[in-house]
């Protein structure tokens, strides 16, 4: 379970031009503010509507955001970064809306780009400000809009651009396609395993994202390795194997759906009754609660998580694991968009506690975890490096606290945004993937007379 | 018509009119809003337990939110409950509402109202201190919030003034109090005080949403 | 002149010593509200006091507040108070009537013109001249004649000075105060229905005492009488404050002489000396036999809502103004939401054609 | 209907204005000021509003003590020195028996008790004039 340190210089590298390639934005003045305003109105629900009229201004939800928390500058204060919404719901489409626009300003260009860094840069729609306003406001969902209509305007960070134009021109992420996709799938043979791609009937269609094919091979074969082992029917495909969806992280609809039906049609073709989402954070809630909802009917298949379906499979008895032993210390960092926004934060742990591990929950974790600072794309906005690496002081110090060796993920840009806030920091914490940890002490099926002593047997749910 | 009938009488009328009007006017206003339904397959299907759990369990703050909210947690709920004592336990309070609902409940002594009043002024002048000083709150305050701040700290003010009758003569003071309490009525469906019904369908959608997938909000 | 002789002199006559006129002055200041060690300068501006003249007019009146004067017993300082003054006209007191009576009125008239005291009770209808009359006089006209020559007019009683029950809705005749029609002269109002004796006599006292009205609050009353409100000199205020409430006049409260707020009392917005000075000569006053204050002394008592309508129980919209305030709002709330879905379609619609 | 026989017996707890501590309170004071300075002070009860027990407490509160006065003039005054030396308790009656008016006098002699110069000049007068009547007559 080891990363290419020097594809990870490489790939970092590559983040860093990542701005150079974005493309121009081609709309006026007008169009540009037109274009946010006509995004508001479409995506604007009644459970937003009486959300945005509801806020007391109380200020709470800054002490769930890391960047505020870190930082203390007032501006990342949560509920202040859906002001543009705030104003164009209160100038334009509320009851009171002849009222408000006495002393409502309107939304100007300025805004526009003073807003781009507190929509993209500072915030990683990690809801936690979610869980503590007392009024219930769902700012990470209304972020999104604010997301889409930036996007609408072209006025999203240049590296979110290039990403969601790469994934929309050539259906490739840092120039991985499917023509690279199926060379990895040949690496991956090349080691012995046995890899399913684009069979024509298969129960489960597994996904992968650019994050695993480039730099964690590892948890690529992992996951491969745990599903011939647990006799799964599944396969790859070569035209819908990316998870990873730049249009849901930089608001750019289009993209998103493209994204997401290149999937829905993976699956359908080989028949799918559930498609395995790798770990990669935001492309769980994307085809679990977004792509149904693009689609605009009810998928045919059921999504889930990788680390939910190996507690699963550990629930039902399938999955036996081995002892690992409590000399192990670890903690468990929870994905925001798969615990919080998904409310999977249990199979890890379960899965954790049958590896029988000395397992270390940290203060504020599972739907209160405090996020990487990377995540909805943050990671790759250049600019934002500093504010992340504050961010990442509170998971240093969160993680310090519990006294563990090493911190287990499950998403792979959290793992991305750990190991270059670690390395700046100089932190000594391990950082592993679940689905690594979890195939490396997998009881191997043969010869089970000899080895019964070692079948863990805790995971059963009888 | 002298200042206190005019805020008994056609004030109070015309008060209540408007609380009523702009409160329906705002709730309405959100019914029309186009819809999506959710095709994505829910973790929980009952959806409306998690909405209505959320109204009542965000009462509280998760257990990891309790320290850094312990300002506003404790403020707000002297301020809160100081103005129910204050507004429904008050002697004369009670006979207004029985005048106007036609129902009576027991009253608290004037001293326990009169030392809920005092509360309820602390925590308002904790909280203007506290939006002034605060960086964040700074940040985030519009002049709805000084405003709705001033109109609802004018009834408790006055009150206590008639209460006490400290400052000028009772009629005075009370008509005073019946006019800021009217000034809070008509404000109230208009501004952030609106909290006060809003709280409810803004925390259940939350609820529901989270609770549909498959999260304890 | 008869007239020319002072209070002491005339007090002398009739038999009281010097005694007896100090304690007089004394009572006087008690009456005036006066504090006690003010009783030597009282007794010294007595002693030069003039009796001076006073015309006394009834208009749209029930007698009630002469009743009240004179129904006190024998020689009360009240009396001593009328006796101090030379009353040259009262229709329903005098002895003369018809066309001498009106000739003693002139005469007096003409004889202290500037200097007189005018005191009215009773309000002055302005619908129709014939709706009250005296020796065929209308009102409006003979309050006019008199009060251009009085030195000072008093209002007396709640129909005097705030216009009373026949001002009351719809005032059919209507009936004005005497602030509406007399604005040159010095008015003192001495409201309640009917006023206390001691109040009527105390503010005469004060005139004879300093030459002078006494000093008057926003609804031109003395303050010396109407400086607080029955709830604030009530011996039922402590119950008030504990929350202690008679519910109906026959509970237990009640007759433990709990507080009457929620019966309907108008203590708190009432100013008199009624819980100070007492009626009957000194027995009692309503909230001591029981009965809440019904507010006589403040403007337009009659209107403002029911005597056993507590006085937090506001005279609200009404559930049917309330119903309609519902109905317009949501009917507002309806069509801004309807405008707003159309804004929403409208663009939704352009993103499907910007998709195509 | 009303079975008024089947009514509890009525026990009214004294009402109690908070008015009669501060008022001896006052009278202390008062009598300080008296011994000290010299001055004296006369507390006027009718400005003070006094629940129906509360004047009978004030009245055994202060008591009774060595000198009772009844004067005769406008009617019937009643002068009684309470049992503090130096408080009076000062009640004016009219002819019928009415109170006119109460007072707390806290003084050496009470106002009124003096004889007064224009009423003893006159009574020279008429003593003189009595004299006068009788010398021719020796």
């Amino acid at each position: 379970m080891s990363v290419n340190m020097e594809n990870f210089q490489r790939f970092a590298e590559a983040v860093k031009q990542l701005g150079s390639e974005a493309p121009a934005c081609k709309l006026t003045d007008e169009e540009c503010l037109a274009a946010v305003k006509e995004t508001f109105a479409r995506r604007l629900t009644p459970a937003m509507a009486v959300q945005l009229e509801s806020c007391v201004h109380c200020g709470q939800c800054a002490e769930a955001c890391h960047y505020y928390v870190e930082t203390g500058d007032p501006k990342y204060t949560p509920i202040r970064k859906l002001d543009l919404l705030k104003r164009f719901y209160r100038r334009e489409m509320s009851p009171l809306r002849w009222l408000h626009r006495l002393y409502t300003r309107d939304i100007t260009l300025d805004d526009l780009s003073q807003w781009q860094e507190l929509v993209f840069d500072s915030c990683t729609e990690c809801a936690r400000c979610s869980m503590v306003c007392p009024m219930g406001i769902n700012i990470a969902e209304m972020v999104l809009v604010n997301r889409q209509a930036l996007a609408a305007a072209h006025l999203i960070p240049p590296e979110l651009r290039t990403m969601a134009q790469e994934q929309a021109d050539n259906a490739s992420l840092f120039g991985v396609g499917s023509e690279q996709f199926t060379q990895m799938v040949k690496q991956l043979e090349a080691q012995g395993l046995e890899v399913h791609l684009d069979r024509e009937q298969a129960d489960i269609l597994l996904l992968t994202s650019v994050v695993d094919i480039l730099l964690f091979n590892d948890v690529l074969a992992a996951s491969v390795k745990l599903l011939n082992l647990l006799e799964k029917s599944w396969t790859f495909s070569s035209e819908g194997f990316e998870a990873a969806n730049f249009g849901f992280l930089s608001g750019v609809e289009s993209v998103q759906k493209a994204a997401t039906e290149r999937v829905i049609r993976a699956a359908r073709a080989c028949g799918a009754k559930v498609v395995i989402v790798p770990e990669c954070g935001h492309a769980y809630p994307s085809l679990r609660w977004e792509a149904a909802n693009l689609e605009g009917e009810p998928l045919p298949f059921e999504v889930l998580a990788i680390s939910e379906f190996l507690g699963r499979e550990l629930k039902v008895g399938n999955l036996k694991l081995k002892k690992i032993g409590r000399q192990k210390k670890v903690s468990f960092h929870d994905p925001c968009k798969v615990s919080r926004h998904s409310g999977a934060d249990r199979d890890p742990r379960e899965l954790l506690r049958a590896l029988d591990v000395d397992f270390r929950e940290p203060e504020s974790g599972g739907i209160m975890n405090w996020c990487c600072g990377g995540g909805a794309g943050v990671f790759l906005i250049n600019r934002a490096a500093d504010l992340r690496q504050a961010a990442f002081r509170r998971k240093m110090k969160q993680f310090d606290a519990t006294g563990a060796d090493s911190v287990v993920l499950s998403c792979g840009s959290c793992r991305l945004n750990f190991m270059v806030g670690a390395q700046r920091a100089n932190w000594d914490k391990g950082i592993e993937s679940l689905v690594e940890l979890v195939a490396a002490n997998v009881v191997e099926k043969s010869p089970p007379a000899d080895r019964g002593s070692a079948i863990q047997t805790n995971g059963d749910p009888s | 018509m002298t200042l206190l009938e005019f805020a008994r009488g056609p004030a109070m009328s015309w008060a209540l009119i408007i609380l009523v009007a702009g409160l329906t006017w705002r709730l309405a206003g959100l019914l029309l809003l186009l819809r999506r339904r959710d095709l994505s397959r829910p973790r929980n299907t009952h959806t409306w337990w998690g909405g209505f759990r959320t109204i009542f369990t965000r009462f509280w703050p998760h257990r990891e939110f309790l320290r850094p909210t312990a300002f506003h947690l404790a403020m707000g709920y002297v301020l809160h409950i100081g103005l129910f004592v204050v507004v429904f336990l008050f002697v004369p309070h009670i006979l207004y509402f029985k005048g106007l609902l036609g129902i009576s409940w027991p009253g608290l002594p004037n001293k326990v109202v009169l030392l809920a009043g005092a509360l309820t002024l602390g925590a308002l002048v904790a909280f203007l201190v506290r939006r002034l000083t605060h960086p964040v709150m700074r940040t985030i305050s519009g002049w709805d919030d000084y405003f709705s701040w001033l109109v609802v700290t004018l009834p408790v003010v006055t009150g206590l003034m008639a209460f006490s009758h400290l400052g000028a003569r009772y009629e005075t003071l009370l008509a005073w109090h019946l006019l800021s309490v009217e000034l809070m009525l008509i404000w109230l469906p208009f501004g952030k005080l609106a909290h006060a019904v809003l709280f409810i369908p803004s925390r259940a959608q939350l609820g529901a949403w989270f609770q549909r997938r498959g999260v304890r909000a | 002149m008869k007239k020319e002789t002072t209070l002491a002199e005339l007090l002398r006559q009739q038999g009281v010593s010097r005694r007896g006129f100090l304690k007089f002055c004394s009572i006087t200041a008690s009456l005036m509200a006066l504090p006690p060690s003010m009783v030597p300068a009282i007794a010294r501006a007595l002693e030069q006091a003039r009796r001076p003249s006073v015309i006394w007019l009834s208009f749209q009146e029930c007698t009630g507040c002469t009743e009240s004067m004179t129904r006190s017993h024998a020689p009360t300082v009240e009396n001593l108070i009328l006796t101090a003054v030379s009353l040259d006209y009262h229709h329903t007191l005098q002895a003369a009537s018809g066309s001498h009576a009106e000739e003693a009125r002139k005469v007096a008239m003409k004889e202290n013109w500037g200097k007189y005291l005018l005191v009215v009770d009773g309000s002055i209808p302005l619908g129709n001249p014939g709706f009250s009359t005296i020796a065929g006089i209308p009102n409006l006209e003979m309050l006019q004649e008199v009060a251009e020559g009085a030195a000072a007019v008093i209002a007396v009683g709640t129909c005097a000075a705030y216009g009373g029950l026949p001002h009351a809705a719809p005032n059919p005749t209507g009936a004005v105060p005497v602030s509406d029609i007399v604005k040159d002269k010095p008015l003192v109002n001495v409201p309640g229905c009917p006023p206390i004796p001691v109040v009527i006599t105390g503010v005469l006292a004060h005139f004879l005492t300093f030459g002078r009205l006494p000093e008057l609050d926003g609804l031109g009353r003395p303050l010396a009488f109407y400086g607080n409100s029955i709830h604030d000199r009530c011996y039922r205020r402590p119950f008030y404050e504990r929350g202690q409430f008679a519910e109906s006049f026959d509970d237990e409260g009640a007759r433990k002489g709990w507080c009457l707020y929620r019966l309907g009392c108008k203590g708190p917005i009432t100013y008199n000396a009624c819980a100070t000075t007492k009626w009957n000569d000194g027995t009692s006053f309503p909230i001591e036999s029981g009965h809440g204050c019904l507010g006589c002394s403040q403007p337009d008592f009659w209107d403002g809502g029911g005597f056993y309508e507590p006085l937090s129980r506001l005279p609200g919209g009404g559930t049917a103004g309330l119903a309609a305030a519902a109905g317009a709002g949501v009917a507002i709330g309806l069509g801004a939401s309807w405008l707003a879905r159309q804004r929403q379609l409208k663009a939704r619609g352009q993103a499907e054609e910007d998709s195509r | 209907m009303m079975k008024s026989a089947s009514l509890p017996p009525v026990e009214i707890p004294p009402p109690d204005t908070g008015n009669l501590h501060p008022l001896l309170h006052e009278i202390r004071h008062a009598l300080a000021r008296l011994l000290e300075e010299g001055e004296p002070t006369i507390i006027d009860l009718r400005a003070l509003p006094l629940a129906p027990g509360e004047e009978r407490r004030l009245e055994e509160a202060l008591g009774e003590g060595e000198v009772e006065i009844t004067l005769q003039a406008l009617g019937t005054t009643r002068i009684t020195e309470t049992r503090y030396s130096g408080v009076w308790r000062v009640v004016h009656l009219d002819a019928n028996g009415e109170v006119l008016g109460k007072t707390i006098e806290i003084t050496t002699v009470p106002t009124l008790l003096p004889a007064q110069p224009g009423e003893m000049a006159r009574a020279l007068e008429e003593l003189e004039g009595a004299l006068g009547s009788e010398d021719p007559g020796e």
